[in-house]
């Protein structure tokens, strides 16, 4: 039983190709109470948006599957073993979703009113057509669209970049689901519009009290958005906490490298940007130790030969690196932005 | 779009009196003079009268002017050789519609059952579903249609004598026929349909549908389908065409009164009236369905729709260019 | 925040020092896990993973180089009549027995399969290269070429096909293989044609179009590099499809005295004069349909095979 | 979910589709029920006669009428199967020999040849003067469908119909035979000029140019109400509602390339002893459907070719196997103005070469006969069979010349000497059926085999075209088979230089004077010994075809089925056909 929101113990998702299994989530655990928002960072590959997919099992036609022993709690009810009928409740009423690249998201034949009143419509049986498109046009004004009405009638490829990702935060709203999850929602969008899309959801979560998760590799954003932070590596959790607890006193390797390749006004001085040597493992083969070991510069022997236990550091913060460990030397956090 | 539609109908026109024409020219150039089996041992006054009675003495050209000149004043195809007293229009408007139904009932089965199982193959790939659609499509088009039509006969009219082998008359002469011809559409749109549920299914959009929650069927229903239909539609314009023509082997083997037969005949006998006439109902109906399927384009995909609307204001001038 | 254990950190059971000496970045390690490699290898790598595929890719090659070698391996001519073999059984000196004449069926059948394959192979090919190329023009230019260009394609796919083979076989006063290709080149791409350009229209509006246009890429790469690989689901299913019509098509040709001449044979051929005797002796008839059967499914398993591989959108 | 659906509904679809018609068909007794009439209206029962002269009422027998002391069945009905589908009704402008089948049925005759008895249909009796050329016929009471009678004038009309050049009748040639005939189909003469006259309503005289003896035997004189034929025009005999027949039946329905429904005609003159309520006569093309309608009795009776099936008909014993031979020979013919074969000894070559036994036996089924000679068995000559007459040329021919390579040779050498491994010659088919290709893929390999040459070209094409290329000569072989009349001299006329039917431009006078005077011979022994010299000039002598086999039908028949007249040269009309025991 838990009393948040949303509880994932053990989360372990793979996808069945036939050159071998690919375990891309492996053994993820965090929670989430409304009106929260949770950012999780991570390199792409590293498993944050097939953990959030996992959410509601939305695999498309992709091979993928929860492997046995992961549990989601959603409102106390375990998603993992949760039927069609039930998974169609809980997308759109319990969970909203955004996606990255608003130009494919949206179904090039079907009026935009139509897309969104979709949704209202097949949760909500005794809503009737003129009443979903009314509501529909309310929700394009809720996210910023001008003359809504007539937008209604348009089709997507009618609209810019930013407009289709408001219509596709709309759509995830229409039925005021309890967590909205956007997987890098501003990814695919030029600076500028970016702006307003945060500024959007920010609007969004003081009026409501949804919780969100924000899906990014774009630690810029992340700060004036998040609560809590999670860095994510190889389908596992290296560090997290309270964004303060993150930015300002960061114990992880991977997040110091993280931080450092923020390019920020010292950087720009010095002309090139950190970045971190090598490539993520192959998720196909077992990893032993500790997934960053390779690429991480206080590797030690031991890193790869166990992985680390998740060491709690205050009430919300917690690190999994064999640094903390009594054995190892001590080493200070390089200062933002330093080379090392 | 009236204008747009004008123009298309012009143009249809056009095409209907340039393959005709070239259809006329192309039959009265093959050697083998169609009226020798009749006329040979008649005297000379005889046969050249037989000649005149189908204006065959006067020369191509004004052959070919005298066939539109009768067919825009009495709107007659002119009379058949090998049948003597009949007027080609007549085989048409008495025959075309039993052939036409045949075909539609087979087409109307076929492709739906095709369609059918052409999205369970994609939803279901490398599973069972997916290897009965290879098999059906592999069935349907290496299976010759009078191997077919010999299977259905023998097993439903001698094995069981369930229905009556041949012979033409109230509904239960359709269910045969019928059957043999519906394996080749199911065959053709299975895996056409496939092909193009695939490429759809992986889209974005299917994504941000089934993230709403809504069930696989409407999924299916709603955005797979309209995303599917062009290349389905554009198959639909031939095969509809060919309906008329009717087909030749079923028609002889179950004895069904349709064009079939004519069609074939007509070319083997250099019987020119019907050939010119088979040619002509073909035509017409072939183009008259791409025009059709041009006007579904606009229905079902909103950005040519749009497309040619903009263009028009753009190029206010000439001619709108639909695409 | 759940309790987590702390006292993990000064648990040092089994630990030793050096264990925790900074090694740092382990160089060797350094090598690109996945090499990167072109679009054709990744596209190969995946078909040959492909165990369907890699099956109709045998089963074709098989099929080859029976049809090569058929003839030379069966104990008789395929000309070679023997009236008193008529309706030989199946057995090991005639092993698909003998026909009507006596004729030594394995021979006939691999003899009808060279004139088969080259007319369903070369002619799928030529009508899909030649349709895909007119289609991708008509739906690149839009507009009053492409209206143009669809009035052509009406016209050549309304002249009956047959009255183009009769015309085409007097004038170059040769009934046969020739004939057949010239006149399929000519009439029968227009099918594809019109489907690729169908598909294109809707492509033609996605912004890697735009992007390559304004590139000043010239049109006709834009339609082979763009526009065709995301249409080459469409015309491999096609391809798979025309196979076996076109030899069908031969067959009726042969059927009206039109196809290939006597003695030489066909696939369709020999399905068509073992019509008649069907109910009785159906092995004449099983095996030429087997061989089409067989034709067709390894393109087909090939062509599924091919669009899972050369489709972009599916590399992983 | 999705998959299941999709699955049961395409099956229950299919089911759906097949049960549905079969409980439409009432439980179906052991052979189908006479298909469902059909859908296109009947045409309006026969009109309700005029105040027709009072005939004598006829007391309809109680119980089931006896024929030849066996009770037949109280419904009688018979399906057949025609061979082609009839371009045209109108006999003036029919040229598919086997529409007369039908037209048998619809009109009367002057004289119908049943099981070779010659019996008077329309007429009474008819008697000859003693020069042979005057022929005379009284005609019966008569009435046409519509109840009016039969004069003497239809037949009058008709035969000036057939002669008229506007009409172009496609056997005009057989009718020159009547006086001043040839002349007015030539335009020279006025059509009332015509042999045929009517002195009065009952009574229709024929005068011949020259003795026929067989002349009941080759024409068949059906008559032709003017008024009715001229109303329709060229409409006439495009629709069964456009005909009217004074024969035993007549056509309610004509459903095209399908089947052509024939009725009891209530006022045929001997209605009485016409059985048959309901003929339904399908037209199928392909035999493999005609096969099947025989297996599963929804055909009474059929010609079967094929010998597979033969075996499995034989093989019955619901079904009775009848051999009957058709007055036809099958043959090649040689083209004399071509270089090669205006020589004989190659012709004669070609005729020893071919190997007669295995296509008669294998590729036809063991179906027809070897030909022994021009003239098949059925042939007579007063009391003489002409073929027994005349014996076997075919097989002196083949012991004459026991080495044809050989012979070959020497023609070649004749001619210009090319060696005969290099030699080619052409041979046309008149069909493109995959039978005939067949039989021409092995003739071709025989005559490689056996002559030594280099090859054969085979060329197909549909039959009116291939007789066109003939007719002009563009051929050197070509192959076909003709039927003959009753009349000995119809197969000398086809070679004479005026007719050249069969094509191969012969041109002897010699030969046309021995035609004319058996045209003026009347005595039978004088008239054999003709013919004997005639088939002695085309076979021994100057070998103008090479005959390959006579045709024959072999037709099976269910065992209820009594009746049905086989005469090879009448068209067989359905009107002494009864069923006894039908199940």
């Amino acid at each position: 039983m838990s009393e948040h929101l949303l509880e994932v113990k053990d989360l372990a998702v793979s996808f069945s190709s036939y050159a071998g299994k690919i375990r891309a989530v492996r053994g993820v655990s965090f929670h989430l109470d409304a009106g929260e928002t949770l950012a999780i960072v991570g390199e792409s590959g590293c498993g944050k948006t097939v953990t959030v997919k996992a959410l509601m099992k939305l695999y498309g036609n992709s091979a993928a599957f929860i492997e046995e022993g992961s549990s989601i709690l959603f409102k106390n009810e375990e998603v993992v073993t949760m039927d069609r009928k039930q998974l169609s409740k809980l997308r759109g009423e319990g969970i909203g979703m955004i996606f990255q690249d608003p130009m494919t998201s949206l179904n090039p034949t079907l009026t935009v009113g139509y897309q969104i009143a979709e949704g209202i419509r097949f949760h909500d049986k005794s809503v009737s057509k003129e009443e979903a498109y009314k509501r529909a046009a309310e929700l394009l004004a809720l996210v910023g669209i001008p003359s809504p009405e007539e937008r209604i009638k348009q089709y997507p490829h009618q609209l810019s970049g930013g407009m289709r990702q408001r219509v596709m935060i709309a759509i995830a709203i229409a039925c005021d689901a309890d967590i909205i999850i956007c997987d890098e929602p501003t990814t695919a969008l030029d600076v500028t519009i970016q702006a307003q899309v945060l500024e959007l959801l920010n609007e969004l979560k003081e009026k409501t009290n949804k919780a969100f998760i924000l899906v990014t590799h774009d630690l810029g954003i992340v700060f004036d958005f998040a609560d809590r932070i999670q860095v994510m590596y190889a389908g596992v959790i290296l560090e997290r906490g309270t964004k303060y607890e993150l930015f300002d006193e960061p114990h992880h390797p991977y997040t110091w490298a993280l931080l450092n390749s923020v390019p920020s006004k010292q950087s720009q001085r010095k002309g090139t940007l950190y970045s971190i040597q090598g490539t993520p493992p192959d998720l196909m083969m077992d990893i032993k130790g500790c997934p960053f070991a390779d690429r991480c510069v206080y590797c030690m022997p031991i890193c790869k030969e166990r992985m680390p236990e998740e060491t709690p550091l205050s009430e919300t913060h917690s690190v999994c690196c064999w640094l903390e460990h009594s054995m190892a030397p001590k080493v200070k956090a390089p200062a933002a932005g330093g080379e090392e | 779009m009236a204008r747009y539609i004008i123009k298309r109908i012009l143009y249809m026109f056009l095409v209907l009196f340039i393959v005709v024409s070239t259809t006329f020219i192309m039959i009265h150039s093959i050697p083998g003079d169609p009226l020798t089996a009749t006329v040979e041992n008649l005297p000379e006054a005889t046969r050249l009268n037989y000649y005149a009675r189908y204006g065959l003495d006067k020369p191509l050209m004004v052959q070919l002017f005298r066939f539109w000149k009768l067919f825009l004043t009495e709107g007659s195809l002119g009379e058949s050789l090998k049948y003597p007293g009949r007027m080609a229009e007549e085989f048409i408007v008495k025959y075309a519609p039993i052939s036409f139904q045949l075909g539609i009932w087979g087409l109307v089965i076929g492709v739906s059952l095709g369609m059918m199982l052409g999205i369970n193959a994609a939803l279901h790939k490398n599973k069972l579903p997916d290897y009965f659609g290879t098999f059906v499509a592999l069935l349907g088009t290496c299976i010759p249609a009078f191997v077919l039509a010999a299977l259905v006969q023998y097993f439903f009219t001698v094995k069981h004598k369930w229905f009556p082998t041949a012979g033409w008359g109230g509904a239960i002469y359709f269910v045969l026929p019928v059957l043999c011809m519906t394996l080749s559409p199911v065959a053709t749109y299975c895996r056409y349909m496939k092909s193009t549920v695939l490429d759809v299914i992986n889209q974005d959009y299917i994504l941000t549908a089934e993230s709403k929650g809504l069930p696989r069927g409407l999924i299916i229903w709603r955005h797979v389908l309209r995303n599917t239909l062009m290349p389905i539609v554009t198959m639909l314009a031939p095969s509809v065409a060919g309906l008329l023509g009717g087909s030749f082997i079923i028609e002889s083997m179950f004895a069904i009164p349709g064009l079939g037969t004519y069609f074939v005949k007509a070319i083997n006998s250099r019987d020119y009236t019907m050939v010119v006439a088979m040619n002509f109902l073909f035509t017409a109906t072939y183009v008259f369905s791409l025009l059709v399927v041009d006007l579904l384009y606009l229905v079902i995909d909103p950005r040519v729709r749009l497309e040619a609307k903009q263009n028009r204001r753009a190029v206010a001038s000439n001619v709108p260019n639909e695409n | 925040m759940s309790p987590m254990k702390t006292d993990w950190i000064n648990d040092t059971e089994g630990l030793t020092p050096e264990m925790f000496v900074t090694v740092g970045v382990d160089e060797s390690k350094d090598r690109v896990l996945r090499p990167h490699i072109s679009y054709w290898q990744d596209a190969f790598r995946r078909f040959k993973k492909n165990k369907l595929a890699v099956f109709g890719a045998i089963l074709l090659v098989i099929l080859m180089l029976l049809v090569i070698f058929g003839p030379i391996m069966a104990k008789h001519s395929f000309e070679e009549t023997n009236i008193a073999e008529s309706y030989h059984p199946m057995d090991k000196d005639y092993w698909f027995g003998a026909d009507k004449l006596g004729r030594d069926y394995f021979a006939r059948v691999w003899q009808g399969g060279r004139v088969s394959i080259i007319i369903g192979v070369s002619g799928a090919f030529i009508c899909a290269f030649v349709g895909c190329i007119y289609g991708g023009i008509a739906s690149y230019f839009g507009g009053r070429i492409d209206s143009f260009m669809m009035r052509i394609v009406e016209i050549l796919s309304s002249i009956p096909y047959l009255l183009v083979v009769i015309l085409l076989s007097l004038w170059l006063d040769a009934k046969g293989i020739k004939t057949l290709l010239l006149a399929m080149c000519l009439t029968g791409w227009t099918g594809i044609a019109r489907l690729v350009r169908s598909q294109m229209i809707t492509l033609r509006q996605s912004d890697y179009v735009l992007a390559a246009k304004l590139l000043g890429v010239k049109p006709l790469k834009i339609v082979t590099s763009h526009l065709i690989p995301n249409t080459i689901g469409l015309i491999i299913v096609n391809i798979t499809f025309r196979v076996p019509s076109l030899i069908f098509s031969e067959a009726f040709l042969s059927f009206l005295g039109l196809g290939i001449q006597s003695p030489e044979t066909s696939w369709g051929a020999l399905c068509s004069a073992a019509q008649t005797v069907f109910t009785f002796k159906p092995h004449l008839m099983f095996f030429p349909a087997l061989c089409i059967a067989l034709t067709m499914l390894a393109f087909t398993l090939m062509g599924d095979g091919l669009r899972d591989a050369l489709d972009p959108r599916q590399r992983k | 979910m999705k998959k299941s659906l999709s699955i049961i509904l395409a099956l229950v679809l299919v089911l759906g589709m097949l049960a549905g018609c079969g409980q439409k068909q009432e439980a179906a007794p052991a052979t189908p029920s006479t298909p469902s009439t059909p859908a296109a209206p009947a045409t309006p029962s026969t009109p309700a006669a005029p105040a027709a002269p009072a005939e004598p009422a006829k007391p309809a027998e109680p119980e089931g009428i006896v024929v030849n002391g066996e009770t037949i069945d109280k419904v009688q009905y018979l399906n057949v199967v025609g061979s082609d589908e009839p371009g045209t009704l109108d006999e003036f402008h029919n040229s598919v020999a086997a529409t007369g089948n039908i037209l048998s049925n619809l009109f009367t005759p002057l004289v119908r040849n049943m099981d070779g008895v010659l019996t008077g249909d329309g007429c009474e009796s008819w008697e000859v003067s003693e020069d042979g050329k005057i022929w005379t016929f009284h005609l019966r009471d008569n009435y046409w469908q519509d109840g009016t009678p039969v004069t003497a004038q239809d037949y009058v009309y008709s035969a000036q119909m057939k002669l008229k050049p506007e009409t172009a009748f496609p056997y005009a040639g057989n009718w020159y035979l009547i006086k001043n005939g040839e002349a007015i189909n030539n335009g020279q003469m006025d059509a009332s000029e015509l042999g045929v006259t009517a002195p009065d309503d009952k009574t229709v005289v024929i005068e011949t140019e020259y003795v026929v003896p067989t002349l009941l035997n080759t024409l068949t004189f059906y008559p032709q109400k003017q008024d009715h034929y001229e109303k329709y025009g060229d409409k006439y005999g495009t629709e069964a509602d456009t005909m009217l027949s004074c024969g035993p039946f007549i056509i309610t329905d004509w459903t095209h390339n399908s089947s052509i429904t024939l009725e009891k005609n209530e006022k045929y003159w001997d209605a009485e002893h016409v059985y048959m309520e309901k003929v339904t006569v399908y037209s199928i093309a392909e035999p493999t459907t005609s096969y099947n309608m025989l297996d599963n009795g929804s055909v009474d009776y059929l010609a079967v070719a094929d010998n597979d099936y033969i075996e499995r008909f034989t093989a019955r014993d619901d079904l009775e196997n009848t051999r009957v031979q058709l007055a036809r020979t099958f043959m090649w013919f040689f083209n004399m103005k071509d270089k090669y074969f205006a020589n004989e000894k190659i012709r004669k070559a070609i005729t020893v070469a071919f190997d007669r036994d295995a296509t008669v036996e294998v590729l036809l089924g063991g179906v027809p006969i070897k030909a022994k000679g021009l003239y098949t068995h059925v042939m007579y000559e007063g009391d003489y069979n002409i073929r027994e007459y005349d014996g076997d040329l075919i097989q002196a021919m083949i012991d004459k010349y026991p080495d044809p390579a050989a012979l070959l040779q020497e023609g070649l050498d004749e001619v210009d000497g090319t060696k005969a491994a290099d030699w080619t010659f052409k041979a046309g088919f008149g069909s493109t059926g995959s039978k005939m290709k067949e039989q021409a893929e092995y003739w071709q390999d025989v005559m490689i085999k056996k002559l030594g040459i280099k090859g054969v070209e085979l060329s197909f094409d549909d039959y009116a075209i291939a007789m066109d290329g003939w007719q002009t000569g563009a051929f050197q072989v070509a192959c076909l088979s003709w039927g003959s009349t009753a009349d000995t001299a119809y197969m000398l006329n086809l070679f004479t230089t005026k007719s050249n039917a069969i094509p191969v431009h012969f041109d002897n006078p010699e030969f046309d004077e021995l035609v004319n005077t058996l045209n003026k011979t009347v005595d039978p022994d004088e008239r054999i010994k003709i013919v004997q010299k005639g088939e002695d000039i085309i076979i021994t002598q100057n070998c103008l075809v090479c005959p390959i086999s006579y045709n024959c039908n072999n037709v099976f028949e269910y065992k209820y089925v009594r009746g049905v007249d086989r005469s090879p040269f009448g068209n067989s009309s359905y009107k002494t056909v009864y069923t006894v025991g039908r199940p």
